[in-house]
């Protein structure tokens, strides 16, 4: 448990080696679109590092990059038709920030630097493991903009045509006013580099 | 525009009617030492010397160092030297005879050639007394229109130059105008800051037979003896790098005086005009002392240290530096020793007044230097190497910051 | 709407590093020094306006009539990453000088996601070629602007007393922030 | 006998950093016995206000100060670890004080205690403290805290009018008002209304706390630099660029000398010009980055005066340019060493300007020649939708910036309005609080009758255009 939380902390690719925070910082004005988010990611991470890792022999090394990123375009065009087929409203909200995961550097970092060179179970493994990290990562920063920004918590909404389960949880009630600036692009870089700057901090003293 | 700023004189201080004598140490230590350059050591243990004798040489400009007084080499030692540094030193045994290499006197010290001027300039080991030390007979290499004698003496405190003129402003008109008869100058100014009553009127006393030297005040601001300044205010000319470009040699009055030395009795400077003063010492004053005599042996013998965390300054308090102890050694550019109770400054973070940008006077940007003092790159057009040293961007500056150390050290970094 | 309005608002208004968050990578890597920056910007200007009317005469003449728009995060990705390797390898042959100040910026531009975000702003709002061309050039000049003046900034509190862990990413991001909200206020 | 070594100079100017901040404080105090004299004094006597809530004014500077203070503190406490007497050493030589006093002087009256708290605490610890302290921040930290609140909070400001003044003006401040006129008038609409441009120099006019009184920010500013607490140039270019800007503005469309005069007189220019844009910290240091500072902090701020919905530009225009002062500094160092060039800027700034104000004419032409009045011109239609005997017309209205809103009909008569997009939640408060859309719907008939709710007259003014336009168009 320990050794989990430690890895979700100090090798986080979202926090320490701060990659891919184009989507960390775009699609995280609610909970529920940052885990979403996430979870898109892990998947296409498991499996890009899967298909890299199954064909890393054949591939030669001068066109291994646009080889990785056909592979990684191709998963995200499968993902894009799948959830405008079944979560529109997700679909919509994420934007034109659904095909940008091809350019995640935490995705084509881990075929390259790790997937490329070990064997397909390891890859996997890495893959989940970078995939949870920047999952968690994206719902905190989600967690914390919808609850100071809005006040809410958006349990399930926009994929509630899927699951039929709808909740959105009103936190403080009107006790505090939220403050909007959260929700402002601006706020979100403050945000974000203010808890990487705390989570520095407490590894540092760790 | 000439940028400076206006400093309290605080010159009272050390003025007095008389300088006193304290030219006959029992023994001096002559530092083997040239703008900044350690020279050769050419004499050695038990060798008997006479004044006038060749006791080191600068090798890559042939410029002697001479001796002082007569009397017997007991070795080389460290000695402080007034950039506080321990540099070699040749000390010699005074035997107080003054015995001299050859005695000559000059009737006419017009009748020299151009050439044997610059000859005997260098022969007689004339260096920049204002505080360069550099060999004169360098600036007299080239032809040059104008002459500006430099009695400015902008640093607070200092007086040396002043009663020099008092004292001998007479034998200075007269050398000025030797040096312009051999050297072909159309013009020679003395330039003085416009509220020193006292050289105006030393020489004025004299200078109705000389009408080829102009008496030109300047304005009372500091760093107004800069050359750069001088050249400006005097001649409003400006120039690139040195002032010979615009044909204009600049000198020191107490340089003058020991080239009329040179010129009558071919001597070399053997002696000059210290001053010694600051809120820290009880008997400020002026006293004429041997070169290499041992500083720390005069103030004993004139007064006692007032108060406590004293600086002993070697030079004025603007561009001085301060010394670790009082045993420094005379040389031909120390023309003070300044003893002050140090200043407890609150130091601060530079909050960007711009103050030391609109009183650098080479146009530097102090500050900005300090902030980009690790990005070479930046610091290279921000022109650290025009500084002067002045120091006055130190001393504007409200957060008391060594700006005047940065910009040093920005100057060695681009080098 | 008209070319100067979408020129003007994608410039300030819709910044596409502060308001769309493209190319962070890119912004928090070389804003270092003042040179870095500008020749990223430079090459992404670059890149991305030749990428726009390729991607724009792709998209209109190919995968529209075949009614396979769906190809286009594929399509588009490649074109980038052909168009990149081909501009490096005539740079490195025929411009030296120029290589060796861009180049090291060229295989970064692949995946800096301000080029494909721009590219596949213009095709899902439908754009023009001409409208296309302006968006294109009004976010790589904001990009240009918005990195040059960050990476100034930057360098003004490199040698600040910053908390250890504030360091570097965490306070740039703050200024970033900071920028982004000033950015907000002007319209 | 043993010396101190130190590097020279060896003797140092008098003045001190704390003795230059102390100035700045003391150019403060008479502003302040000011906003004390106007909002709680004057407004104690002449209305019914209870004694605390014309005090307000009073505790929000309390408030600013002690906030600024109380973090700057918990910052050495907590983060630095320093102790209590270091702490209090440190937090003298960081004038920590100053941030949260300018801040609550460039507040409206009515802003909540908490908000003005909420300012400072942020334009202490992200303004200042996170960059370093005093000395090294990059923005100055008191528009930190107002940039802060004015995306959070906005909404919550309140009316930068005191309640005498409420009583007796049509309930906007002199730019507001300018604004809603779309930026031309008589001396009578844009001026008459406060009284004389006198006025407007002597302060009684609404506006923020500090920035009302010109004469004192005049006195402020001569001590100011008589003293050498402040860099006068960027102040004198900043007023001169606004003056002369709005000047060809107002002599091209007719106005007098008294256009450009209002415009320097309202609003915070001169407070911002003397008090923020000077900020030592956060301005140029060189003396041409500084003048080009000034120039274009004017042109910023008749840009936001002008072409957006903001009728305020000044501490937006000031924030902008703390970002541009490096640059401006990397310029004026390649001058400073190469004077000759000094065209380019020259040339730059002359054709922006000119473009600047060609562009503010025309647009101020534009709205002239298509009439103030112009119901059609402000709301335009978007589309209608038709849903049996229901029609949805989608609109847009000018109010304060450009409302939308989606206006059902039935049988040719309004049965709600949905406002979809709002710019300025100030006066949708307002509005909100006398349910004025509920009025608008049930007064439709006679809508002229109904009158605009005072502290919001652009909105209901949008909303009642709304509602002509859309019954217009029903009875084509």
């Amino acid at each position: 448990m320990k050794k989990i939380f430690s890895y979700l902390f100090k090798e986080n690719p979202v926090f320490v080696l701060v990659l891919g925070l184009c989507s960390v910082l775009a699609v995280t004005t609610t909970f529920e679109r940052s885990y979403m988010m996430g979870v898109v990611v892990l998947v296409i991470l498991v499996l890009s590092n899967l298909i890299v890792s199954l064909i890393r022999k054949i591939v030669s090394e001068e066109i291994r990059i646009p080889v990785y990123i056909i592979i990684i375009s191709t998963l995200v065009t499968i993902t894009e038709l799948i959830l405008n087929k079944y979560s529109k409203p997700l679909y919509d909200a994420f934007g034109i920030y659904l095909p940008l995961i091809v350019v995640n550097c935490v995705v084509l970092g881990r075929a390259l630097s790790y997937a490329s060179k070990n064997k397909v179970l390891d890859s996997i493994k890495d893959g989940f493991k970078s995939g949870l990290g920047y999952l968690v990562a994206i719902s905190i920063i989600g967690l914390l903009r919808e609850l100071l920004g809005n006040g809410t918590i958006t349990i399930m909404n926009d994929i509630s045509g899927i699951t039929g389960y709808k909740e959105i949880l009103h936190i403080f009630n009107n006790v505090v006013i939220p403050n909007k600036l959260f929700l402002t692009s601006g706020g979100a870089f403050i945000l974000l580099g203010i808890v990487i700057g705390i989570i520095n901090g407490r590894r540092s003293e760790v | 525009m000439i940028r400076g700023l206006k400093l309290e004189g605080k010159k009272e201080m050390s003025l007095s009617e008389e300088i006193i004598d304290f030219s006959s140490p029992s023994r001096v230590c002559v530092p083997l030492m040239n703008n900044n350059t350690s020279c050769e050591c050419l004499v050695k243990k038990g060798k008997k010397v006479r004044k006038g004798t060749i006791i080191g040489i600068r090798k890559n400009m042939d410029f002697p160092i001479l001796s002082p007084v007569s009397g017997t080499v007991i070795g080389i030692d460290k000695c402080l030297y007034l950039n506080g540094e321990e540099v070699d030193c040749v000390v010699i045994e005074n035997d107080k005879k003054e015995n001299v290499i050859k005695k000559t006197l000059v009737k006419d010290i017009t009748k020299y050639t151009k050439d044997e001027f610059v000859e005997l300039l260098r022969k007689c080991a004339v260096t920049g007394m204002g505080g360069s030390d550099f060999p004169t007979f360098f600036k007299y290499k080239s032809d040059a229109s104008f002459l500006i004698v430099n009695a400015v003496e902008c640093e607070p405190y200092l007086t040396a130059d002043m009663m020099l003129v008092k004292l001998k402003a007479e034998v200075i008109l007269e050398s000025i105008d030797a040096i312009r008869k051999i050297n072909n100058i159309k013009k020679c100014f003395i330039a003085f800051k416009e509220n020193n009553e006292i050289v105006r009127n030393a020489f004025l006393e004299y200078i109705g037979n000389y009408e080829n030297i102009i008496l030109s005040p300047v304005k009372n601001i500091y760093p107004m003896g800069w050359e750069r300044h001088l050249v400006k205010s005097v001649l409003n000319l400006e120039y690139d790098r040195y002032p010979s470009e615009v044909g204009v040699i600049v000198n020191n009055v107490s340089t003058i005086f020991a080239i009329y030395k040179a010129l009558k009795f071919q001597r070399n400077i053997t002696k000059r005009i210290v001053t010694i003063t600051g809120e820290g010492f009880t008997e400020p004053i002026n006293v004429l002392v041997k070169v290499g005599t041992d500083m720390s042996s005069i103030i004993k013998k004139i007064g006692k240290y007032r108060g406590d965390k004293l600086k002993f300054i070697a030079g004025g308090p603007m561009m001085g530096t301060a010394l670790p102890t009082d045993h420094v050694v005379v040389s031909n550019n120390l023309g003070a020793v300044t003893i002050i109770s140090d200043t407890l400054d609150e130091i601060n973070e530079c909050m960007g007044c711009s103050r030391c940008i609109k009183v650098c006077p080479a146009k530097l940007c102090p500050a900005l230097i300090m902030k980009n003092i690790n990005n070479v790159d930046e610091l290279k057009k921000l022109h650290p190497e025009l500084c002067v040293e002045c120091g006055l961007c130190s001393y504007v500056c409200p957060s008391k910051l060594g700006l005047r150390d940065s910009v040093i050290n920005a100057k060695k970094k681009v080098k | 709407m008209n070319i100067i309005t979408i020129f003007i608002t994608t410039l300030i208004t819709e910044n596409v590093i502060l308001t769309k968050f493209l190319g962070i990578c890119s912004f928090l890597g070389t804003s270092n020094k003042e040179k870095n920056a500008l020749g990223m910007g430079i090459s992404v200007t670059f890149v991305v306006l030749i990428s726009t009317i390729l991607t724009y005469l792709i998209n209109k003449f190919i995968l529209i009539p075949t009614n396979s728009a769906y190809l286009q995060t594929i399509t588009f990705i490649l074109v980038i990453a052909c168009f990149v390797q081909i501009t490096e390898l005539i740079i490195k042959k025929y411009f030296k000088d120029l290589y060796k100040s861009l180049g090291i910026y060229l295989p970064l531009i692949t995946t800096n996601c301000a080029v494909f975000g721009i590219i596949l702003t213009n095709i899902r709002s439908n754009y023009n070629l001409i409208e296309s061309i302006s968006n294109a050039l009004g976010s790589c000049l904001g990009f240009v602007l918005v990195l040059y003046i960050f990476t100034l900034l930057r360098e003004k509190i490199e040698n600040n007393d910053i908390l250890k862990s504030f360091k570097g990413i965490p306070i740039a991001l703050i200024t970033a922030g900071i920028m982004a909200l000033i950015f907000g206020r002007l319209v | 006998m043993k010396f101190i070594k130190e590097n020279g100079p060896h003797i140092k100017n008098s003045d001190t950093t704390s003795k230059i901040m102390t100035r700045f404080l003391i150019s403060l105090i008479p502003i302040v016995c000011f906003v004390i004299f106007k909002n709680t004094v004057l407004v104690y006597f002449f209305t019914s206000e209870t004694l605390i809530s014309v005090l307000h004014p009073i505790f929000m500077i309390i408030v600013g100060v002690l906030t600024s203070f109380i973090s700057e503190l918990l910052w050495f406490k907590l983060v630095n670890k320093t102790n209590i007497k270091t702490s209090f050493l440190e937090l003298y030589r960081s004038f920590s004080i100053i941030p949260g006093l300018l801040l609550a002087l460039v507040l409206p009256i009515n802003t909540p205690l908490w908000i003005v708290a909420f300012g400072a605490f942020c334009g202490t610890i992200i303004g200042k403290m996170l960059y370093g302290g005093f000395g090294q921040n990059i923005f100055n930290p008191a528009l930190i805290g107002y940039l802060f609140i004015s995306v959070s909070y906005n909404a919550l400001l309140g009316s930068p009018l005191n309640a005498y003044e409420l009583d007796t003006l049509a309930g906007a401040t002199p730019l507001t008002n300018l604004t809603s006129l779309n930026y031309f008038g008589t001396y009578d609409s844009i001026v008459g209304s406060y009284g004389t441009l006198l006025n407007f120099f002597s302060g009684t006019i609404p506006g923020t706390l500090g920035e009302v009184s010109k004469l004192l920010i005049l006195i402020a500013f001569i001590y100011l630099v008589i003293t050498k607490t402040i860099k006068w140039r960027i102040p004198t270019t900043y007023v001169t660029t606004v003056f002369v800007v709005t000047w060809i503005i107002g002599n091209s469309l007719g106005l007098g000398i008294w256009y450009p005069l209002f415009h320097i007189l309202s609003g915070g220019l001169l407070f911002g010009a003397v008090f923020m844009a000077t900020d030592p910290v956060t301005s140029p240091l060189t003396p041409i980055g500084q003048v080009l500072h000034g120039i274009s902090l004017g042109l910023l701020t008749v840009v936001i005066r002008f072409l957006t919905p903001y009728p305020e530009g000044v501490m937006t225009s000031i924030l902008f340019m703390n970002m541009l002062v490096p640059l401006f500094d990397k310029i004026g160092v390649r001058l400073r060493y190469n004077i000759k060039r000094i065209y380019i800027p020259i040339l730059i700034y002359l054709v922006i300007t000119i473009l600047l104000i060609i562009n503010i004419i025309s647009n101020i032409n534009n709205n002239k020649t298509n009439g103030i009045d112009d119901v059609g011109n402000k709301v335009k239609i978007i589309e209608i939708k038709k849903d049996g005997n229901k029609k949805i017309y989608n609109v847009t209205s000018k109010g304060w910036g450009t409302i939308k809103a989606e206006v059902e009909v039935v049988d040719k008569e309004i049965k709600s309005i949905i406002v979809t997009d709002k710019k300025d939640e100030t006066q949708w408060n307002e509005l909100e609080k006398v349910d004025y859309i509920y009025k608008v719907i049930t007064n439709q008939k006679d809508i002229n009758k109904l009158d605009a709710v005072s502290g919001s007259t652009f909105s209901s003014e949008a909303i009642k255009n709304i509602i002509k336009k859309v019954l217009s168009e029903e009875l084509k």
